[in-house]
């Protein structure tokens, strides 16, 4: 026994390391961040230990925003990525012909850069000097009012944020809601058919209980992803996301560190730590509604 | 506990450079807008390390200057900062929070060994007395010289002459504001189907300005009315910026103006026959024009049209102030001395004819040293103006004159650590008025109170960053921060509370099963 | 017989339905796909299109009719796209090698070995999923300088290595190798490190093959830690050449060469994927499965 | 309810490029099924019980052919109107919806004037729990019950919305022996009960025989035989359903007749009035053997298995298709063990025999047969 | 190689603070397995059987106790130093190996000088694979195989190493009844010809029966009675193993002895010489019935059930523990099947007393055995 225990260690071993030199170790880091207050790296020193760097941040109304922004973002898109995964994985599995070519193609983002698809998208809603932009151009075809998707206002900037998380976020739910309504066994359609059951009723009753934990799954990571966003910021509103008002948390922590007004890792710090918080409330209670569900 | 101060002695010039040993040093440049840079500085290093073969240099280029100081700024903490690099003054201000990382430069310019002109070196390199003093000046901090000029530009207003007389205009002496306005407002008249009676065309954005803070800080300086003070008091939001505001969204209102992250290059739309007037950095010269030598645009948009190139727009046409600006270099500490020593050669190297005027002429820079500027070869370059529409292209060679005949008039703004934020928020208040107007918001009192403050909350000049900061009175916390904390805190009563009851019920039932 | 025909028109009556619902899907599965290639659609058109002609368009053209390679060779020309794709390919398969090592060991402890602690350290490594990795970057940046390793490809890959998920979904899915397999190897004389090699492995292809194409396609748009640790063209990746040409084709915004060179560099990463598509999909519902 | 199938077909197209071919899973199938009864749908592996039974409650359609449900014709219904109860072979319960509720379903599904209050459909699920006994696992989910109990929840389930017929494919194949021997025997009873027409879809003899009023064999689509279990048994109407019944399998020989005598290689040995001359298959059943050391059938001694209650010659003989010849004698007679030969004589009630070229059943006189009837 | 136990015990730490007491999976076991024999390790569910035979190959340590393997004492030894061969349940077989490989696995681990060469390696797996005749499927892989197939490749691959003892842990659960009977006489064929130690665990008491040459039966993690398969069935040791043999199961009574008669509810049903007046527990095996119109033991007759070559008659006795009462008798033999009431006189032989209090066994004197075994 006493040997298959050094042997396990010795398999974890390296990824211990691994961990332990770069996630782990920056992580002590980090606390030690926080609490040397107001440490920056041009002058390398601080100017006192304490909490001061979360009240700062506590105080910017920038990392306010930055956390108004992401749990909106986070709110938005986790359920109606998830529930158009649903859908979607539901109509693949409903049909015969092309299936395999619209599994491939919704899988596409997946593998594509996000900073360019995210200059893309910039490009279809941003308006030019000449037009109101691609999108605004579909809008005015169908007798709608032009909207500045890029530097306009809060919600349509929202809007293009949560639309471009969604289109990136989805080929992961739909591959693994797909294979997850696969994975039914069809002997319970049947069942239900010969019951008389109607599809909504199949879906309600049957499908959705059936595939919740994976459902539950995709929801816990989606939460976890979507309070890291960032990129997808950057890709569409440039890197001075403070001053388009849609700074997410990691891009306040972000430009805390390498932004224009940059190379304070103590405030970056004490973002990093309420934005952990946060995660962790939020996946707890994810865990506890699912462990709930899925026993009962 | 770890992060302490990284101790560096401070630096003192070394007897003897020691050419016994080999140095390996690295120069963090910018490639401007034109690729034949990269080759001069290429050439540059090539003939130091001719002279010099036991020093190397390897040279990273950036795109941004933002960049560049980012960079910097995350090397300082590991002690790997570059030897030598280019940088706006700015900048520097705010690589000196930490101690001894940058190096004063006025015992080294005035050593006579390896000082400016020194006698040991290898090269021919220009005196103090020789670089231009205005230009020089700029690169003190606190009294001391902490940089060297490299090059120097200022901003030139790119007129399409033919438009202006096509509207009954003639261009004066001296550009003034009240003459801009007049003229691009006249410009956008519209015929009844929509296009512009002045071009024919759906897009004419009659006067561009390519960055807004420069815009805000000479209207300002010319207006003798509050920027900032020597020591970092900022004094921006005053009435005067008000006034100008107000003035620029009339203007943008009308969409007489626009400025380049609203729209895009100015050049671009001059060339297209879409501008009037469009100020844009006089480095930015081989663009702009018809027979411009680098073009953005598809050529069968390009419009033929006959270019000036003035100064900026003044207040006061007798009295014309305009910014100087263009890179520096400036040299980072390091423990060994010799190696600080060589970065000083090299740097001092940059500044020799040669690379001046080879750097120059790709774009409307002017040469930073009088020996460069008065050589022979530069005063050909410039006399030839005309002769092609490359090398000597004769709006690259108008924008360089510019500033050559008005070197007096040029200012500088204060530097301190954090002066950059400060300039960022000059060119964000004309920004955002100009966007509000175009949305077709009021701006009024209560928009510009409002603006004063984002922006301020924005660029963090609202508090104190000094380097030995201390802890500002924040105040109360404000109600989204409370109510984020007292969210979190009662969630977890909550899973606290239903962990325990769970456990109690699990307890409870386990003795009937 | 009456009945027999209310039978017949509800029975027609659900047929109607069925094929309205059949039209209603492919609609809207139609609608979304088309959502989702119209980015790339727009990509490839741009990379065609020439810088002037995209500068001076005024409304956006959906297609053209002059299309140009200019801005593919300049995406070649302008940075060494070649060398960053290089580089790119090294780093992706070095870093993908030593994380599928790493973490096949460190999953194989956790599905199959018992030891005390086991729970605690997983619990802990899960935990270690929620850090967004822009956290420790600086702490790494610092380690891997004083280390020296800075403009050397160990220190783009190190940090890189470690990935809880990957350790997460290949534990998943060793778990579902029966015990008794193990048993049997166990029986037949063969070691824990033989057994991981000879069945666990070639069992879990399928998950192996995903995890390696995800970290892949993760190291191929890796953009922060490469920028940050390389200074060194030599080194550089092909985000950072993306950027670079973004910026850099004429020291301006040149978007028809940058999108040559994303167009370029997506190229490897959609053709693995469509090689290795079937299986991809397989190893990541595997995984998942268990959730 | 009465069931007719005529003439009911089904074919699936080819699958692949590799498989261009038909599947012709079920073959011109007619056979009553009468109102009431317990009907075993019997035969080997892919032979088409499953597509019978999916037809029958219009999971899958007919290629031709039709389907009567008493007089009506219910070949074009859809599923959830012909009023069928169906037990899977994994039962498919839901398993995120405890028994109670997985009983309920099909209730809940009612519309119309056939909507039940929830009262009612309370009683109505608790009437059918009792009738299966489960009235005391109502609140487990699926996982926390046997295999047997879990058999019983899907009966209750298919009962719950009185269908008019019930089918079970396969029911018993996912239980251990000693379940399968009781549950089967749960649902003989309960169909007894409740006097649904039922078909059972098996692939064990055994199973079927014991319980069903009726079997049907089939084999590759084809309906081979139909009738009272132990009719077939004793009565195959071909060499197939003699083989397919009867544990242990009959045993095989090559013979010929001759006038009207049956030679197993040259010996005689059975008298076969009423056969012309002609090689045949011979089927014995392993009962169908007497130790007699005169006994006319010589066969090598094996080995001699003892199983409880039985005794189980295991001999070979030349003639004899299979490696090796199994008798199942009472444990009370006595057998040589150390003999290299053991006689037997015939029951002439177990054996049959079959053209060898059509392996349709041939019948002959018995003088007087001994076999009686249980009842 | 003779396999011994010696008080063998294995003890699991208890599972979770819910149930913190220690599981005594087995429980002193000691046995003597004869070289060669087949040995059935038979009993119902979580009795201890793979326990055991995990502690034989070593895949679990033993708590206390010791296996001997010949003279060699190998309780502390590694499984993979013990040369046991074993086939799983599910036969393990590595799913991305062909048949070749599969069986080739072990030989490729061995080491040092038993290192065998590319061409012995193949000649080895392919007498493994003629063995048990799957020599023409070497190059399938295990999932295009049937039940019965792989379960020769898992034999063929724990014989390739010529193992000292082969072990099989309920080999024959998945698959079907028809496939069970034919591969229970393959191992049975192949363990005789390789002569092989063999330990055969199951909870199928048929099958251990039909083929082993000695059976133990377990209950709790103790073994209960040991022996040949036929003497345990005739002298069940205790009541436990009275049940858990035969099928149909034995039928069980509450009865009482006075005078040296057996009382089943006051009638006395039969002379037990040498027992003294008690409680008792009666069990009486199917076949022990005889019918009888004057018969002692008046039942009430349910029904009938011909199943085949046997009748079963279903009654109900009021001493009888079961709900009802299940006799065999010939299918020759007339029931009256109208009649309310059937009676049985009993075989003695076939009636078996245990005491009430401990279940052990209580022997009497039969006058004279009619009972012969075949061997
Ligand atoms: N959807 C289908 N497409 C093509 N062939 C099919 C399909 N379903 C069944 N078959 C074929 O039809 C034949 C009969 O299948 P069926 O499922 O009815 O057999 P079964 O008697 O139920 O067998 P089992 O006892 O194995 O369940 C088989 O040869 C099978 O391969
Ligand atoms: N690892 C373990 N930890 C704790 N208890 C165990 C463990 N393995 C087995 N047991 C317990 O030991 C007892 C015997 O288990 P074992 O697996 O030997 O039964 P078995 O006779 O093989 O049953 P089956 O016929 O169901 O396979 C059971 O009560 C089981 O729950
Ligand atoms: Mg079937
Ligand atoms: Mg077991």
């Amino acid at each position: 026994m006493n040997r298959n225990h050094k042997k396990a260690w010795l398999y974890l071993l390296p990824a211990l390391l691994f961990l332990i030199f770069f996630m782990v170790y920056p992580l002590i880091d980090v606390f030690i961040y926080s609490a040397e207050e107001g440490f920056n790296f041009a002058s390398q020193s601080y100017f006192g230990v304490g909490l001061y760097n979360f009240s700062y941040v506590l105080h910017d109304p920038y990392f306010l925003q930055a956390v108004q922004n992401t749990i909106i973002l986070v709110i938005i898109t986790v359920p109606v990525s998830t529930g158009l995964a649903l859908l979607i994985s539901l109509g693949l599995s409903s049909i015969k012909p092309l299936r395999d070519l619209y599994q491939t193609i919704y899988f596409l983002p997946y593998v594509t850069n996000t900073l360019a698809v995210g200059l893309v998208f910039m490009i279809l809603f941003q308006p030019t000097e000449y037009t109101d932009g691609l999108v605004n151009m579909v809008i005015e075809f169908f007798g709608g009012s032009a909207v500045d998707f890029i530097d306009g206002p809060y919600w349509a900037k929202m809007f293009v944020l949560c639309f471009y998380t969604v289109w990136i976020v989805l080929p992961f739910k739909i591959l693994v809601l797909t294979s997850a309504l696969a994975s039914v066994n069809p002997d319970y359609y049947k069942a239900a058919r010969v019951d008389g059951t109607p599809k909504w009723r199949v879906f309600t009753k049957i499908t959705l209980p059936m595939i919740s934990p994976m459902i539950f799954y995709l929801v816990i990571t989606g939460f976890i992803g979507a309070f890291k966003a960032y990129s997808d910021a950057v890709a569409l509103f440039g890197t001075d996301l403070n001053a388009a008002g849609m700074n997410t948390i990691v891009g306040y922590v972000y430009d805390m560190l390498y932004g224009d007004s940059g190379g304070y890792p103590s405030y970056a710090s004490a973002a990093a730590i309420i934005l952990f918080a946060i995660v962790l409330t939020v996946t707890c209670i994810n865990l506890l509604v699912s462990s709930r569900k899925i026993s009962r | 506990a770890c992060h302490g101060q990284r101790e560096q002695t401070a630096f003192e010039v070394p007897q003897e450079f020691d050419m016994s040993r080999n140095y390996e040093l690295t120069f963090w440049a910018k490639n401007d807008t034109n690729v034949r840079q990269t080759e001069i500085y290429k050439q540059a290093i090539a003939d130091f390390e001719a002279l010099y073969p036991n020093i190397s240099i390897e040279l990273r280029l950036y795109t941004d200057y933002g960049d560049i100081y980012n960079d910097v700024i995350t090397n300082i903490s590991t002690n790997t900062t570059p030897n030598v690099c280019i940088t706006y003054p700015d900048h520097i201000a705010t690589y000196m929070t930490g101690d001894n990382v940058v190096v004063p430069l006025d015992d080294l310019m005035d050593d006579e060994k390896y000082g400016l002109g020194g006698n040991e070196l290898l090269f021919q390199a220009p005196t103090k007395s020789q670089i231009v003093p205005q230009f020089l000046d700029e690169c003190t901090i606190a009294g001391h010289y902490y940089a060297l000029p490299f090059m120097r530009s200022t901003e030139a207003c790119y007129i399409n002459k033919d438009y202006v007389e096509a509207l009954g205009y003639t261009l004066p002496e001296t550009l003034t504001w009240d003459f801009i306005w007049e003229v691009s407002e006249a410009a956008t008249a519209k015929n009844a189907d929509g296009t512009y009676v002045l071009n024919g065309q759906d897009v004419m954005i009659p006067f561009i300005y390519k960055s807004t803070d420069n815009m805000m800080i000479q209207m300002l300086i010319q207006q003798n009315a509050g920027y900032s003070t020597e020591t970092g008091d900022i004094q921006i939001f005053n009435d005067t910026t008000k006034d100008i505001l107000y003035t620029i969204a009339q203007h943008a209102g009308t969409r007489a103006f626009s400025t380049f992250k609203i729209s895009s290059y100015p050049a671009n739309f001059l060339n297209a026959g879409q501008c009037v007037f469009a100020i844009d950095s006089t480095a930015g010269a081989t663009w702009m024009g018809s027979d411009a030598p680098l073009v953005d645009i598809a050529e069968e948009a390009v419009v033929d049209f006959d270019i000036e190139v003035m100064a900026i727009p003044q207040y006061d046409p007798d009295h014309p102030k305009m910014i100087s600006q263009g890179p520096s270099l400036c040299i980072f500490n390091k423990d060994d001395p010799q190696e600080v020593l060589a970065s000083w050669l090299f740097t001092q190297y940059l500044l020799t004819n040669d690379v001046q005027m080879d750097y120059a002429t790709t774009e409307g820079y002017v040469p930073v040293t009088l020996a460069a500027q008065e050589s022979e070869a530069y005063q050909d370059y410039l006399s030839r103006s005309g002769e092609d529409n490359d090398m000597y292209y004769d709006v690259k060679i108008a924008a360089s004159e510019l500033l050559l005949n008005h070197t007096q008039d040029t200012f500088i703004t204060p530097v301190f650590n954090g002066s950059t934020s400060l300039r960022n928020a000059a060119g964000q208040l004309i920004e955002e008025v100009t966007k509000s107007m175009r949305r077709d918001e009021t701006v009024d009192e209560a928009y510009m109170d409002n603006l004063y403050s984002e922006v301020a909350a924005l660029y963090h000049l609202d508090e104190n960053t000094a380097p030995s900061g201390q802890e500002a009175d924040l105040g109360p916390l404000p109600p989204m921060a409370k109510g984020l904390l007292i969210t979190l805190g009662v969630v977890w009563i909550l899973i606290i509370l239903y962990l325990i009851a769970g456990k109690i019920s699990a307890i409870r039932n386990q003795p009937h099963e | 017989m009456e009945e027999h025909e209310v039978y017949e028109k509800i029975q027609h009556k659900t047929n109607h339905r069925n094929k309205i619902q059949k039209a209603v899907t492919y609609i809207f599965l139609t609608l979304w796909a088309l959502i989702v290639l119209f980015p790339f659609y727009w990509m490839i058109l741009t990379s065609v299109k020439s810088y002037g002609a995209y500068n001076a368009e005024h409304t956006p053209a959906f297609f053209t009719l002059s299309p140009t390679i200019q801005n593919y060779i300049d995406a070649f020309t302008t940075v060494p796209l070649v060398g960053y794709l290089l580089n790119t390919a090294i780093f992706a398969v070095a870093t993908t090698v030593i994380m599928v090592i790493v973490s096949t060991l460190a999953a194989y402890a956790f599905a199959r070995l018992n030891f005390r602690g086991k729970n605690l350290v997983f619990t802990l490594f899960l935990s270690l999923m929620m850090i967004p990795s822009e956290l420790v970057v600086i702490t790494n940046f610092v380690t891997v300088t004083n280390l020296d390793l800075r403009n050397t490809f160990v220190g783009l890959v190190l940090p890189s290595v470690t990935s809880v998920f990957y350790i997460y979904l290949l534990k998943e899915n060793f778990e579902q190798v029966p015990d008794e397999l193990y048993r049997a190897a166990k029986v037949d004389g063969t070691s824990d490190l033989k057994y991981l090699w000879k069945v666990m492995i070639p069992i879990c292809r399928p998950t192996i093959i995903t995890i390696t194409i995800l970290k892949i396609i993760e190291c191929w748009n890796s953009y922060v830690w490469p920028r940050l640790i390389t200074d060194d063209p030599a080194y550089y990746l092909v985000s950072n050449g993306i950027q670079e040409i973004r910026e850099n084709g004429f020291g301006r915004e040149n978007i028809p060469a940058m999108m040559a060179a994303v167009v370029v560099i997506s190229v490897p990463l959609i053709v693995l994927f469509l090689i290795f598509r079937k299986k991809i999909m397989a190893g990541v519902s595997q995984g998942g499965t268990k959730g | 309810m009465k069931i007719m199938l005529k003439n009911l077909t089904k074919k699936f197209p080819g699958r692949s490029r590799k498989h261009p071919e038909d599947v012709i899973a079920v073959n011109d199938f007619t056979c009553e099924i009468p109102d009431g009864e317990l009907v075993g749908l019997l035969g080997p592996s892919g032979c088409g019980k499953s597509t019978t039974l999916n037809m029958i409650c219009g999971l899958e359609d007919a290629s031709s052919g039709s389907i009567f449900f008493g007089d009506e014709n219910v070949t074009a219904l859809a599923p959830e109107l012909r009023g069928v109860g169906m037990v899977f072979q994994n039962y498919a319960l839901y398993p995120h919806l405890n028994v109670f509720k997985n009983i309920q379903f099909p209730l809940e599904n009612l519309k119309g004037k056939e909507r039940l209050s929830k009262g009612d459909m309370k009683s109505r699920v608790l009437e059918a729990a009792r009738l299966v006994q489960i009235e005391d696992l109502l609140d487990r989910k699926p996982r926390e019950l046997s295999g047997g109990q879990q058999q019983r929840v899907a009966i209750a389930r298919a009962l719950v919305k009185m269908p008019r017929v019930l089918l079970l494919d396969e029911p018993l194949s996912n239980l251990d022996a000693r379940l399968r021997l009781q549950t089967r025997e749960e649902i003989r009873k309960i169909q007894k009960k409740t006097g649904i027409t039922t078909v059972f879809v098996t692939h064990d003899q055994e199973e079927a025989m014991s319980i069903c009023d009726r079997i049907a064999v089939m084999n590759h689509g084809v309906l081979m035989q139909e009738g009272r279990p132990q009719d077939v048994y004793d009565n195959p109407a071909n060499l197939f359903v003699a083989r397919f019944l009867g544990t242990p399998p009959i045993n095989v020989f090559h013979g010929t007749v001759r006038d009207e005598t049956l030679f197993l290689n040259q010996a005689p040995v059975l008298k076969v009035k009423g056969v012309s001359d002609q090689d045949v298959i011979v089927g014995i059943r392993p009962e169908g053997f007497l130790l007699k050391s005169d006994g006319p059938l010589r066969c090598h001694l094996e080995r001699i298995e003892v199983m409880g209650r039985d005794v189980s010659i295991v001999s070979t003989h030349s003639a004899c298709t299979g490696t090796s010849l199994r008798s199942i004698i009472s444990s009370e007679s006595r057998v040589d063990t150390a003999a290299a030969e053991v006689c037997f004589s015939l029951k002439p009630g177990k054996v049959f025999l079959f053209s060898a070229k059509t392996e349709e059943r041939i019948s002959f006189e018995i003088p007087g047969q001994p076999l009686s009837k249980g009842e």
